[in-house]
């Protein structure tokens, strides 16, 4: 026969007089039920991190491209009909190497050339066989850089058929993106922020509802609002480390997850790309890393100011 | 101690559940309080412990007019009284002694500087045994005595006890109200309410008698 | 009707609540079961209402043994039985006269059915005014009576009452006491757990009386 | 003075014995805060949503990609020295009219070449000046396509300069890329599904727990479990309701922002696309617009299920 038997569950045999050893908390498992709002709160952090993660594959993404970029020009010298190309090339190259502000100047040979282009052509074979410019690049001193504009005309005055390509609309492009996408970022940031304070004020108000007896038992044997507040905030405050250290887990496993998806033959582009980006040096921007570890740590601030404010906004207006 | 006058009480739009009364308590004195069910005794009682405020009239506890205390400090107050709730209002998850205990953990107190004496005071009671179980698998008895060691473990200037002794058998009723007596010769306040004649005859103690919302002094 | 045949009960492992309960109630019976607190009264009430189980012995109830009942039966077992709890177990979010109405709605009788029969009831334990507010707004007395109101009001073989008159004035006790008569003239056996000599003293029923576990017939 | 009154603040004038109108719902409530399991199935239903919206976008960009090219093969005339490229361009362009299974044959003047390149290239300055190929789209009839291979052999034989491309490369690298996407996305689908079932089944328990004693008393009054199921199910049902149409909407609302921040100047790249592909004609694929319709129906399904199921099996196990 199986039946009701609450009390028989929670049955103990009646132990000698002994000195209790551990102390219940104040505020009841049950009736401060977090499980839900763990949960919810480790989605959040989860979304958190993917959001950050992303901004730093952005950060790296825009560095790395920028830096590649921005560190040189190129000028390319277009095969002319009444000129020597490779003569024009070397005047161009000398020309670079006198002036101001570069400091190495290397002629590309036809092959490196096409290599290069490759990203941006793929290895589109309709232009396998085209007749491909030469091309000049040069490192410019970021500390005294020259001036493109003046470099610009006297390469067209001198040099047939030469252009000084400073890859100035590609970097304008990916600054614009990159901004745009920064933006949604941090807007998803200030809106999962937003929703977390939001679950966990309904979540302590529930909580201060379904435990309205034993506050009102607690208020009448002399408690004070600060008191039942700490109780409280005990609880959230530990609900929040763990769906902090939960979802950021979570999303470590998913970069790793994109990590191997990235690694295998058939994933390519975008994919790819961030495996890349994820597996690449970790150079200067360790900082950015620290970002992640941040997400727990604000999870629990989240939980723990948020209950507490609202556990004594919520006492106060129903006692 | 405390002085009552013209108290009225109504809940929301009702009727009014207590009306004109007046009442004076001596610190230090014994007073029953009895009537018929839904006379009144609780809300009364509700009024002393602050639990709710009288629609009308003056009420005086320690000196102080209860209309204007503040919010934070009640809690002082509270602790300078003890109750026994009619439905015992023990915490489910909380142990028979956290449950006794409770007012001293509330004000701050160490368990260590307290575990003895509250132990001593559930042995008093019957419950010694009982210290470490939870609520739920008290006897109704075994609650009521220990909503009573909860009002008096931290030694009150005022003990309510609202029908104290509906569950225990009438020796064990003679042996509880000893306690309230044995409190009473040490200078605290006492006032039960409580329907049982049998009681009332054999402690010797003014009784006063409500009904429907009326008190009249003596029985 | 329900026969024990050296019952015993205990509760984990702790010693024995209840040992060797041998008692018979003929159907139509009425029985007063008495004893101090702590003596296991709820307990044997707890194996007749089907929420806990015997560690040994066989209990009979309805002409069946309980061992055997399989899980989807007790429901209607339970609906051929009333119980009043000692501590009343009103549900807090239903109003009075749904407390009261519980055992029918469960039943899946539709409320104009029985909305009359409710509402007759109710003022015969003089809480017809209080059918529309809920539970934690009732006096003591009040809440103890619409648990008595609905344990009787799905008119049960069997009425199991638990201390049902210690929160009313000895008055109103025995006007509630008429009401299980009343029952009882019409075919209920009743069994009621109490500490109330008084009570007892003005019914003639015989009394069982249980001590630390062990039963002894009649006082 | 203000002091615990809970009491008063539920209390009510005791009525005339009137006949009670509205009956209360079985399961309390506050015992069962569905509060913070709304919002938890909220951002499933979103992030489900964005999901689904993504797989659609992806298989729409896939469409719109392969059909624009596999519906049409391209020959190059690259130039060469010893051969007028018009005449080339010419004789290719006969070969194809004669060919079985080609239905258009337009050739390309340099202008709409350029242009037809630039997506690849870009408005690359490098090779703004190049020589460019002449290219001859023709249109195949998919029904009966022609023999690919031999096309091409007989273009390379009779045409100077001549090579056939049929983007078959390109179209590999969309299609691997939009399934590696499109697993991605179906897998995020059943990580969400999984973590609903979790979250209604968490839910139900602490629902269970805390009104446990109700549930007692509805037991000891006779009460079935199939009719306390029913009163809990019914608690889930308009939960699940709920949080599928605030996630559905929530997303609806981020596609919009994403239309209007695709519409502005400033982006470009992904967002730009996103926009076009959002705001592109409604076509045949009407049919996969009524997958988000569907959310609410699933969210709605999963919470009444999985609530039915795990309060039976609860039940079960507690009492
Ligand atoms: N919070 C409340 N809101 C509305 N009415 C209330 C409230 N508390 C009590 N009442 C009503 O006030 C009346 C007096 O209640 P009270 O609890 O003071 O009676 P009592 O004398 O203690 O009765 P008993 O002996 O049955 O415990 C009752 O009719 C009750 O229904
Ligand atoms: N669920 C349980 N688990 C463990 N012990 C229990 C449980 N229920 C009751 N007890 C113990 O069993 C003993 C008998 O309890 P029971 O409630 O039957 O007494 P009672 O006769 O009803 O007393 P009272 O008159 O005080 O209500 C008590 O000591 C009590 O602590
Ligand atoms: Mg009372
Ligand atoms: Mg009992």
């Amino acid at each position: 026969m199986s039946s009701v038997e609450a009390g028989a569950k929670v049955s103990e045999s009646p132990k000698l007089a002994s000195v209790p050893q551990h102390q219940n908390a104040i505020m009841p498992r049950v009736h401060v039920p977090l499980g839900t709002l763990v949960i919810a709160m480790s989605v959040m952090c989860y979304l958190a991190s993917l959001a950050i993660g992303g901004m730093l594959l952005i950060n790296r993404a825009v560095d790395k491209w920028t830096s590649d970029i921005s560190g040189e020009i190129t000028v390319q010298i277009r095969p002319v009909v009444d000129a020597d190309i490779t003569k024009q090339t070397d005047i161009a190259a000398r020309l670079l190497e006198q002036t101001q502000g570069i400091t190495g100047v290397t002629v590309l040979s036809e092959d490196e050339a096409a290599r290069l282009l490759e990203p941006w052509l793929g290895k589109n074979r309709i232009l396998e066989e085209l007749p491909i410019p030469r091309l000049i690049a040069a490192r410019i001193d970021r500390r005294s850089p020259p001036d493109l504009a003046q470099l610009s005309a006297r390469l067209k005055a001198d040099v047939k058929g030469a252009s000084l390509d400073t890859h100035r609309q590609w970097q304008e492009e990916l600054t614009a993106t990159a901004q745009t996408l920064r933006w949604l970022g941090a807007a998803v940031l200030l809106i999962i922020a937003g929703a977390s304070v939001a679950l966990v004020v309904f979540a302590t108000r529930a909580a201060l509802e379904t435990s309205r007896e034993v506050l009102e038992v607690l208020y009448l044997v002399g408690a004070r609002d600060r008191f039942i507040a700490r109780q409280v905030e005990r609880r959230f405050f530990i609900a929040g480390f763990k769906a902090g250290v939960t979802g950021l887990f979570g999303a470590l496993l998913t970069f790793g997850l994109f990590l191997l998806l990235g690694s295998t033959g058939n994933a390519r582009g975008l994919l790819s790309a961030m495996r890349e980006l994820l597996a690449g040096p970790f150079d200067k921007s360790y900082a950015d890393y620290l970002l992640f570890p941040v997400i727990p740590v604000v999870a629990t601030l989240i939980c723990l100011m948020t209950a507490r404010v609202a556990t004594m906004r919520i006492l106060r207006s129903i006692f | 101690m405390i002085r009552f006058e013209n108290v009225g009480l109504r809940y929301g739009n009702g009727p009014e559940v207590l009306r004109d009364i007046n009442l004076e308590l001596e610190p230090g004195s014994f007073q029953f309080l009895t009537g018929p069910s839904g006379a009144g005794k609780t809300s009364l009682l509700r009024l002393l412990f602050l639990a709710s405020k009288p629609t009308r009239g003056l009420i005086r506890l320690f000196n102080q007019d209860v209309a204007t205390l503040q919010r934070d400090e009640l809690p002082d107050i509270r602790r300078r009284i003890g109750v026994v709730f009619q439905e015992f209002r023990l915490l489910d998850h909380l142990t028979t002694f956290e449950n006794v205990a409770l007012p001293l953990r509330v004000a701050n107190q160490r368990s260590s500087a307290y575990r003895s004496d509250v132990m001593e005071l559930l042995k008093w009671v019957g419950l010694a045994e009982h210290a470490n179980v939870y609520p739920p698998v008290l006897s109704g008895g075994e609650k009521q005595r220990a909503a009573i060691a909860r009002a008096v473990v931290g030694k009150p200037d005022l003990l309510l006890a609202d029908e104290p002794t509906g569950n225990v058998d009438p020796a064990l009723a003679v042996r509880l109200m000893r306690l309230f007596l044995e409190l009473n010769r040490f200078g605290t306040t006492v006032l039960v309410a409580t329907h049982d004649t049998h009681l009332i005859s054999q402690v010797k103690a003014p009784v006063m008698k409500l009904d429907r919302g009326l008190l009249t002094e003596a029985a």
